[in-house]
């Protein structure tokens, strides 16, 4: 399929004039922070005619902690303890990415065992990632039932974070040189297990909740991204593939040991609520069959950490880079620059939820009903943190 | 790429092209022509997609360095535009008119660095900050540790050791921390 | 006088118990709906605490009278409703003020609860409550037409609007229910029952992710414990309510419960299952199968039935 | 309804303009008092501390521990706890670790609206010291200088295990009366104000948001 991904110049994206209050025909709603149906700490400033939204602003920055600051005064191995708190849903992608740069710049090799724990540490956190999105998602139309299944099943998977990295959320696995640990006794066999839970569960999941009429009849039609539009708002991720471009950072530029994994780029072509949520389905599924493969191919022993200079005296050499990775919402990456001192010049990290909740999500929601607002948030995948970092 | 950067450089006064790894180029170009090459390569290059839009502090050398990352699916090359601005005159063109999020990336910079971009829509709204009343926060001569301590306060009992000297104290205490 | 005194009391005991059978079937309700999301649930004191919680806080602000007044309307709508039901039928003490053309008042009171909720959450100046409100309204509006329909064709039937009369005609075994001889007119209204009880896909005026529980917003304190037991109560003589016009009413309290358990599950079934609707598409479902159900039943009435 | 006491026992909500002033109330909170018979307090107490609802208010990262918590492995709702999208029927407000400046606004907001008696728990180590951001510009640093903390439980994150027992000791100090944040609030109020108004500095709001 071929679609064109130009920059059309009827597409503008001038910001909208904003409607007279002064009026009387509109009203002022304030969807957050405080609000359930909005994805983390955000808010959405919206301007109403009757059920119709006219205008949306978002606001963000309520998570601000200033890590770009912060990572400025901080050694390079301080900083890791630090960068995996950016993203909650998704901390091993920061620590990954920090690694990567680092380890890029300074030139250290990351032996091949720990090449693969790597690998199979971000599925894994791609799959409980997309567990609790699933949950949101139906949460958001108000299926109360599908959010529970999932979040209980990630739980599961957050025991293998755990018996992996000895912790549930905020793992500091990956460090600069390797990893911090091998895989426990009898891991693998309890990994398959919940492995197969995990496609049983998504079955029922496909029968309850895409499957359902209303589901359907919420979802349909909310909140279309068209190709044209995935260029100009630098949509990544599944929203891109969504409408049908097979753009994944996996398989087009593929680090770790993505290169010798047997997977496909899914791409769907429906870019409404529904498509993307049964994108991303698949991809949940996708991630569940790397995992496999990863156990299968990751090698037992020899080393998983490469050697490396006395941590606390560490410099590493002038350099510039920026590393990606596709985390489920997209291309998440980081670039850094170093001066050869004991300290990180600059930091920059790029979350995808940055254009998708404030660009992509200002315009989608111009035209939507003031009850789609939960879904069409849920439905681009936003997370604030890494907005505002 | 190489025909591709020698043609930026015969259209272009490009200068300090640096090849960082296979897939990743920068360059770094005056500010005046700055917007017509990102432009021109969004356009007749295929850079289609804008990764960010950053700044880095050079307070040694005055200046700010904006860093324009494009990126082309086609080819799957990244190439970071450098362009140098003075930074007692922070001011750049803005491109919000190229790509959607432009304009949000700008917003940040100018909450974070102070730099201006004329024209850019919502420029002067918070961002991230709320009633800010010191100097941009990312400018390296903002000490943010004075700052959280004059601002929010100290609690007693804690207090935060630069690792190097506590393990030399941990390790070597008998000499003092003195590891030779 | 005296007479008059003692229904008060018999009603007052009335009232206490549904009260508290509908506090008990919530209970019991939402530790189904827990087992079918992999749950314990709460355990089954919680409504009673819930509430004695909410009495016992120790502020509460004002938005006005009508603030005041929207819970008290509500929780009389709830407690005129059930003063005009039998809810054991045959049994003089449980019949309440039951008299004839009882039926029209019943749906009278339905509505007057609302309205005065309507006002109260109005005068709270939330822009939530509001939309809560207009959804609320909509709905209700929405769904009232199936369920009128429903009602029309069991009056045309029976020939009567005498609720007491209704079961009196169902009675002497389960083929003479309204379930079973006026199938059409039950179907109508067991789906206006779904709009009725706010579950799934019809909880749209509540909406958490979308309007913050909508009507209720501002609500708390006593003001909340009130519409807590309204919500226990009113819950409950909706049930009575429906066990009366179509599954034969009850002789005691024990066929009461069970039966009232079972009509409820309808509800619960497809709530579990079932995202929300958007309000737009809520409106459109009532007003088309439904709908279309309730004229029929009147149609099966007046050909199959009567003639 | 607009209350207006005396004038020595108002507010100045200096940061409102004129025409907002007529909106909001200027009265100063007060503190409540138990009731007059031990029995009735204690029973009051147990009927507290068994049915807390949680403000749903994601402030932080310890948030995502309170979906789990909620949720089908760990179902909080054994022990009364639910959540509730509204601050003025909740009684319980979970911190989730760090408090921006931007978001501690909003939290005073929401943590003046719910009614009383009600309950902070704190998650983590940011809201005692600062933590890891000890030195952010833009974290506060000591969490109970703006509002009162009943119950901090500690962890990065707290797991879910912990939140358990965290609401379990909370229980326990509402049953014996000694949770009173809400008090010590409104009796040491000036000073918490002096405090919230030193680092949010575009004070938009009353000083009391009833």
């Amino acid at each position: 399929m071929t679609l064109s991904t130009g920059h059309s110049a009827a597409l503008d994206f001038a910001q909208p004039e904003p409607p007279d209050l002064s009026s009387g025909k509109y009203v002022k709603l304030w969807q957050g922070p405080q609000h359930p149906g909005i994805t983390g700490n955000m808010s959405l400033e919206l301007v109403l005619d009757g059920d119709t939204i006219v205008s949306c602003k978002t606001h963000v920055g309520y998570l601000h902690r200033g890590f770009e600051k912060l990572m400025e005064r901080r050694s390079f191995i301080q900083n890791f303890t630090v960068v995996c708190r950016i993203a909650v849903p998704e901390p091993t992608f920061n620590e990954y990415l920090y690694s990567h740069a680092v380890e890029e710049i300074s030139g250290i090799e990351v032996p091949e065992r720990a090449i693969w724990l790597r690998t199979m540490n971000l599925e894994l956190m791609r799959l409980a990632s997309f567990l609790m999105w699933i949950g949101g998602q139906s949460g958001a139309f108000g299926q109360y039932t599908v959010p529970n299944w999932t979040l209980a099943y990630r739980d599961y998977v957050l025991d293998l974070f755990e018996e992996m990295t000895g912790a549930r959320i905020y793992h500091m696995y990956i460090v600069p040189g390797g990893v911090r640990a091998g895989l426990p006794d009898g891991f693998e066999e309890r990994a398959r297990e919940i492995m197969k839970g995990a496609e049983k569960l998504l079955d029922q999941i496909e029968r309850v909740m895409f499957n359902n009429v209303v589901f359907k009849a919420r979802s349909k039609g909310l909140g279309i991204i068209t190709p044209d539009m995935v260029d100009p708002y630098g949509i990544v991720g599944p929203n891109a593939r969504a409408c049908g471009l097979a753009r994944d950072i996996r398989k087009d530029e593929p680090y770790l040991a993505y290169d010798r994994l047997d997977f496909e780029t899914i791409s769907g072509n429906e870019a409404d609520a529904y498509g993307r949520a049964y994108l991303r389905l698949q991809e949940t599924r996708q991630s569940i069959n790397l995992i496999r493969q990863c156990l299968d191919h990751a090698p037992t022993d020899g080393p998983f950490q490469a050697d490396m200079p006395n941590v606390l005296h560490w410099k590493v050499p002038a350099g510039e880079t920026y590393v990606k990775a596709e985390c489920t919402r997209g291309e998440y990456g980081y670039y850094m620059v170093t001066d050869g001192s004991e300290f990180v010049r600059r930091v920059h990290v790029r979350g995808p939820s940055y254009t998708h909740a404030i660009a992509v999500m200002e315009r989608l929601a111009v035209g939507t009903n003031i009850a789609d607002i939960a879904g069409l948030m849920v439905s681009l995948h936003t997370y604030p943190p890494e907005i505002e970092r | 790429m190489n025909e591709l950067l020698e043609r930026l450089q015969r259209h272009f006064d490009v200068n300090n092209i640096n090849v960082l790894k296979p897939g990743m180029t920068t360059l770094k170009i005056g500010k005046d022509s700055a917007e017509i090459l990102i432009r021109e390569l969004r356009d007749r290059e295929g850079y289609t997609h804008l990764n960010f839009i950053t700044c880095i502090d050079y307070i040694e050398d005055g200046i700010f360095t904006l860093v324009y990352m494009l990126h082309n699916y086609d080819s799957k090359h990244t190439l970071g535009v450098h362009v140098d601005i003075d930074r007692e005159h922070e001011e750049m063109t803005s491109i919000h008119t190229l790509w959607a999020q432009a304009w949000t990336y700008q917003r940040e910079l100018r909450e974070m660095y102070g730099i201006n971009f004329p024209g850019s829509p919502r420029l002067d709204e918070d961002f991230c900050l709320e009633g800010w009343d010191q100097i941009p926060p990312m400018r390296r001569e903002f000490d943010t540790r004075v700052f959280s301590e004059e601002r929010f306060g100290h609690r007693e009992g804690r207090h935060s050791e630069v690792p190097r000297v506590h393990m030399k104290m941990e390790l070597y205490p008998k000499r003092g921390g003195d590891e030779e | 006088m005296l007479e008059w005194l003692g229904k008060v009391g018999d009603f007052s005991l009335t009232l206490l118990i549904v009260t508290l059978y509908g506090l008990l079937v919530g209970a019991y309700i939402e530790r189904v709906i827990a087992k079918v999301q992999g749950r314990i649930g709460i355990p089954y004191s919680q409504p009673f605490i819930n509430i004695l919680k909410n009495f016992f806080k120790r502020t509460a602000v004002s938005h006005g009278v009508m603030f005041y007044l929207g819970p008290v309307f509500r929780i009389a709508g709830g407690i005129g409703t059930l003063a005009f039901i039998p809810v054991i039928y045959g049994n003089e003490m449980f019949s309440n003020f039951s008299m004839s053309g009882d039926l029209f008042l019943v749906i009278y009171f339905m509505f007057f609860g609302q309205l005065g909720m309507a006002l109260g959450a109005g005068e709270s100046g939330h822009p939530y409550s509001a939309i809560g409100i207009a959804r609320g309204l909509s709905q209700m509006t929405a769904y009232e037409v199936p369920f009128a329909l429903a009602v029309i064709s069991i009056v045309i039937q029976y020939d009567t609007l005498s609720i007491t009369e209704i079961v009196a005609a169902q009675q002497g075994g389960w083929q003479n229910w309204t379930l079973f001889t006026n199938w059409v007119a039950t179907l109508a209204a067991m789906l206006a029952f779904l709009g009725m009880t706010g579950y799934s896909p019809f909880d749209i005026f509540l909406a958490p992710q979308e309007i913050p529980i909508g009507p209720p917003t501002e609500f708390h304190s006593a003001y909340l414990g009130l519409l807590q037991t309204n919500r226990a109560l009113f819950g409950a003589t909706k049930l009575i309510l429906f066990m009366n016009l179509f599954f034969g009413g009850a002789t005691g309290w024990v066929e009461l419960m069970i039966k009232t358990l079972l009509i409820y599950m309808v509800a619960i079934v497809v709530g579990v299952a079932f995202p929300r609707f958007r309000v737009d598409q809520g409106i459109r479902f009532f007003l088309k199968i439904p709908t279309v159900i309730g004229i029929l039943s009147i149609i099966y009435v007046q050909m199959v039935l009567l003639s | 309804m607009i209350k207006t006491l005396g004038t020595e026992d108002t507010l100045e909500n200096a940061g409102l303009t004129d025409e907002e002033q007529q909106l909001f109330s200027n009265a100063r909170p007060r503190a409540y008092e138990p009731y007059p018979i031990k029995a009735v307090e204690d029973f009051a107490n147990w009927a507290r501390a068994n049915s807390l609802w949680i403000l749903a208010f994601g402030t932080g990262c310890g948030a995502i521990e309170l979906r789990p918590l909620m949720t089908a492995r760990f179902d909080a709702n054994r022990f009364g706890v639910a959540g509730r999208p509204t601050p003025r029927q909740s009684s319980v407000f979970i911190i989730g670790g760090y408090a921006s400046v931007k978001t501690l606004k909003r939290i005073i907001r929401s943590y003046e609206q719910m009614q009383g008696p009600k309950f902070v728990i704190a998650l983590g180590i940011c809201p005692i010291n600062g933590g890891m951001y000890f030195d952010s510009y833009n974290t506060v640093n000591r969490f109970d200088q703006y509002i009162p903390v009943d119950l901090y439980i500690t962890g990065c994150m707290p797991r879910p295990e912990v939140l358990v027992a965290g609401i379990m000791e909370l229980q326990n100090k509402i049953k014996a009366g000694r949770c009173d944040g809400a008090n010590r609030y409104v009796e040491n109020f000036d000073w918490y104000k002096a405090n919230q108004k030193k680092v949010i500095k575009n004070w938009d709001m009353p000083d009391y948001n009833w």
